[in-house]
């Protein structure tokens, strides 16, 4: 049983979408993460599959993926972690995070099949560009999945084509770069997501860097929500012996939650509504 | 940007822009004389172009087939074919307003040639190679600093090429303001599979003139090694149009029954490998696997995805050889000729020998001669002399009997 | 055989009958067009002639002076001018129905050049080199052995070069019957120096027709390296009867003023050596010393005779230029132009980059790029980054500012 | 006062020219060495002056010229042992052998000044071929001092240009090759020894590679005697040590002078003389 990815985002606060590698530090913790991140107050759940060559990510996602490999996790396993997740009650989104690669040696007919019977709301594939993408989002519409675009400050000319396309909501990706903590944003960031915002009819989200609540104060000014990997990532890093040992793994999943609810803002009254 | 169904653009949103400013620039410089007149200058009082089409008669004899021809590439500037690549790309880095441009190399010979071409255009050069090659490869290290290049050792992944490949690409995705990615190989995103060909396709053309007017016919078959595949199309290209039989060489390593080889036709599946959809070695979890081969050059574990369209229509047939095919081919050569290849080079020699042997007298079998051996000879004194992890395998000298 | 007072044939008598006879056969060849045609053909088709002549564009401006062009004799098949005189001297010894070839070597690099026309001539080939080069350049070792060229340590002496010399003398005299002699330099009893002459003449008759084709111009001054001399003496022989500024080039080592130099004509005394009567390293009872240069291809205590005859006449002016010296302007040309000389040839370049300075900016000078850097670049990492013995010579690039 | 070459080598019996080198061990043994091979029966001794670049020598005489090397030997000093030997009573010529460099180095005067004031009875040069010492040769008539050619089986042409004008004795390579000991003498050799004992006026010697009596006796049918060098330069390497030693050298002295001994043929009683 799907949830409903657009209804969901459409709430009345500022969305925090989490990411987290599947099978970091192993399956067992990758489930309990996540219902810890719902506990903190995700909108919804970026869930990353481990991938060898993750060439738009920074070094803590691709840490993270090597952790995930050793471990054994693969798209298939990662998938049928959602499930498991439902069954503890996870009731928000799941957004598949995966490189092409794997989707493609999978097949599209096995990878819907496994979409929609693992229950997978969402799918955002960072190496797949619009003008790439086109078959694949027909398919995702024909299977009730929600395809994610990415848009950068770079999109400049193809920005209204991806955005006018856009369902759930526009991953805008905050810097040139790939992911990771960064210090500070840019002027011109901000600049850039109000064009994004202004074309939209989906939310806003901003990711790649994003890793203080200051930072999501910050950015929530002009935008919808925001993408936290690396910081929640380095979290998982700091935790993984602990989140591998039964006994301390609930302790773990306590901890990581309180890292997770830092980036919740309280939900506002808006004025007018 | 499709070869067939191979090819494309699969990369971060945000190289989307510099791609299509790479293509405009692309298109608009190779339609433009005074840019191909630089070009062509450079290729001819820089690199020594035209390079030598050289008879093999001794091996030719000794084989008693086809007369066999060598396209010394191995006689440019820096002792190989990618200093035409690199020339074309840095100069329309140059047209382009770009100060500084990024490499990614394995064993070395693509970031001496980029840092080669840095310093005679006065670009700022960061060369990104996997940790394990920096390590392998002190030498090419070593000259590309000396040539004022900065090399950036890679330390995620299996610290090879394919690794220093994906950081070079992070790297870009961050800086494509103002830097320039020159890759090195027909690999890649549109338009890089395509530029990288017309960059080397002055090997086939000066070849195919080079047999006209010495003999005044085309070659019957063309010969080439494949890692990515850049020497192979650049060859390729000149004849792909003709009534002449086309072969690529994939390093089989120590066999294609094995786990050790690179033989990405031979072996591998559809799918994406930075940038491009091709055929590439990865395991049933769409997992990269990495690639064996003595060659440094050969082991990458995609191709470009010409030549993935090429083996799929047909029109090009792949072969592979193994570590002792190509060392036994080197060493014939040597023998024979007085001429050291490269090992990647050896391989497409291997295959083509076999090939002669089965020809007429009077036809005419073409080698791209990629590049000279000279790099090697550490890799040959392991393999030849044991005490490196070859040891077990001596090359016969197999053509001689 | 005489250049004014130099040269002639110092040499056991055994050997003057096979020195005539050498003679005889190398005068008959430069006046027979089939030969000449076939050397001509050889130079073009299998080392890749001519080779390139190219403008130094950033070195030029940045030095302010003369425009500089460099012969790029680097593009040579092997990496250096030795190949013209190797395809030559094996030309000459299959016309004169020899089957083997000896030849000496210091560094290993007329040794690769003499393996290699063996190969390609079906020539049996001893190489002849001092087992204290036999130990320091083993590629260069394992290279001729590749090549098929049997290497024999010579322990003789101080077991380097001279001594190797010496050892392929003796070696000739006993074996005079059917072996060809093929020396690498303008040095040894006449015909060699007028021999090896003819067969670099070459590279300066290129150079001179490239530079009147791009700027229908002589060349105001001409610069090369002069080990024994060949390069240089191939290079000059263009510009001999022209009004341009002539300039060989020694290695002073760490200094004339020290005991550790190859500077013959500096600081050398008449004498015979090898044959011939020339300038020479020696001490006062006619002892022979060894040299000093971080060139191995420049260490040779003797000089061409012609040499010594062209310095004494002030044709040519002969100045000498240190390790460091070397050094730096090798990292300047590598940084500002891509190109990676060989020490021997960094020696040319540092004093040419001096007298350009001095020059006007519509003048021209041309440097004889004798051979490629690769072969050099474990010495150039020692002495670059230490660990060897010239660790205390950082080589500050003197030219860039 | 030197000898008269000439008269000396025109005995009535085989002559034997052995070779020593100067300063092999050192000088005093020279001497000694000297005196045994007069002892021996030598008709005239060859010197050789020490040389870093001995090309037309073999191992054995390359060591010698190392050992003297090192000892300080020089072509001044071996000159000067001359008088020393005639103090201690020598009478038979000496021969200089000497590459062609020292000699140019020293300068013709001095040589030839050094040559007189030491009696030096003549002079050869191994690397000092026909066509490049007449200017040396018209010196060497000035001075007195014998001027000794060398032909080679190779010399064909030009032997008889060479012949005609030898002076003292023909020095004949009795093969191809460097100086040093060989087992057997080709069939051509005794061919090209009588052609050159057909054209010369002077006695004819054979040189090169005698190292036993049976060379001797064999080589001898057909010329006029023999050069030993390298044969009695391995003896000088074997006594060294005692050579060397005050106490031991006397005896070492007559041990060499044993061997050399073993070169000399009895004078014969020539029919019809």
């Amino acid at each position: 049983m799907k949830t409903h990815l657009q209804n969901l985002l459409s709430q009345n606060k500022k969305l925090f979408v989490p990411f987290i590698t599947a099978g970091d530090p192993n399956g067992e913790a990758t489930v309990g993460l996540a219902l810890a991140l719902q506990k903190a107050g995700a909108s919804a759940i970026e869930l990353g599959i481990p991938y060898s060559d993750p060439l738009a990510d920074g070094p803590v996602i691709q840490r993270a993926s090597q952790r995930s490999l050793a471990e054994g996790m693969n798209i298939v396993k990662a998938m049928e972690l959602v499930p498991v997740m439902r069954e503890n009650g996870l009731t928000i989104p799941i957004i598949l995070f995966t490189y092409y690669n794997p989707v493609l040696q999978l097949g599209k007919e096995s990878f819907f099949a496994l979409a929609e019977k693992n229950t997978i709301d969402g799918l955002l594939i960072p190496d797949l560009p619009f003008e790439e993408s086109g078959d694949l989002r027909d398919s995702c519409r024909q299977h009730g999945v929600t395809f994610i675009s990415m848009v950068a400050p770079t999109s400049s000319g193809r920005l209204k084509k991806i955005v006018s396309s856009a369902e759930g909501f526009l991953y805008c990706v905050s810097s040139l770069g790939v992911t990771g903590s960064r210090k500070s944003f840019d002027k011109r960031i901000f600049d850039f997501l109000e064009e994004v915002k202004q074309e939209a009819d989906v939310p806003v989200l901003v990711g790649f860097g994003v890793s203080t609540r200051q930072h999501v104060e910050e950015l929530t000014k002009t935008c919808d929500g925001v993408v936290v990997g690396s910081a929640l990532i380095e979290e998982v890093e700091r935790l993984s012996q602990k989140l591998k040992d039964p006994d301390a793994r609930i302790a773990a999943f306590e901890e990581f939650q309180k890292k997770a609810a830092s980036f919740v803002l309280p939900a506002e009254v808006e004025i007018g509504s | 940007g499709r070869y067939g169904e191979f090819g494309g653009k699969y990369v971060p949103e945000t190289l989307m822009q510099p791609l299509a400013e790479l293509q405009e620039a692309f298109e608009e410089a190779i339609a433009d004389s005074g840019f191909m007149n630089e070009y062509r200058r450079l290729l001819s009082e820089y690199s020594g172009r035209p390079t030598a089409l050289t008879y093999a008669e001794n091996v030719s004899e000794k084989l008693g087939g086809a007369k066999i021809f060598l396209k010394r590439e191995d006689l440019n500037h820096t002792g190989a074919h990618k200093i035409n690549n690199a020339i074309g790309q840095a100069l329309l880095a140059k047209k382009m307003g770009k100060t500084k441009i990024i490499a990614e190399t394995g064993a070395g010979q693509h970031g001496v040639a980029a840092a080669t071409v840095a310093a005679k255009f006065g670009l700022e050069c960061k060369v990104f190679m996997g940790q394990e090659d920096v390590s392998r490869q002190e030498l090419n290290v070593f000259r590309m600093k000396l040539l004022g290049a900065e090399v950036i050792p890679v330390h995620s992944g299996n610290k090879t090429l394919k690794d220093a490949t994906n950081e070079a690409i992070r790297y870009w995705v961050q800086h494509c303001e103002d830097h320039f990615y020159m890759i090195g190989s027909v690999v890649g995103p549109h338009p890089y599979p395509q530029m990288v060909r017309e960059f080397q396709r002055v090997i086939g053309d000066e070849a195919k003139e080079q047999l006209q007017s010495r003999l005044n016919t085309l070659p019957d078959k063309v010969v080439a090694c494949v890692g990515g595949g850049s020497n192979a199309i650049g060859m390729f290209a000149a004849f792909i149009d003709e009534e002449v039989d086309l072969v690529g060489v994939e390093a089989a390593g120590k066999g294609t029954d094995t786990d050790l080889h690179a033989a990405t036709i031979a072996k591998g599946t559809k799918g994406v490998i930075h940038g491009s959809l091709t055929y590439l070695l990865q395991d049933e979890h769409g997992q990269i696997t990495e690639p064996y081969s003595i060659s440094a050059g050969l082991d990458y574990p995609g191709i470009g995805p010409e030549h993935a369209h090429l083996s799929l229509t047909g029109r090009v047939s792949y072969e592979s050889v193994t570590d002792d095919e190509a060392l036994s081919a080197l060493t014939f050569l040597a023998q024979e000729e007085g001429i050291l290849p490269a090992i990647e080079t050896a391989h497409a020699l291997a295959k083509a020998f076999d090939l002669a042997k089965q020809m007429k007298q009077d036809e005419t079998l073409m080698i791209c001669l990629s590049g000279r051996g000279d790099k090697d000879v550490h890799t040959l004194m392991d393999s030849f002399e044991g005490g490196g992890k070859h040891e077990d395998t001596p090359a016969e000298p197999a053509f001689t009997k």
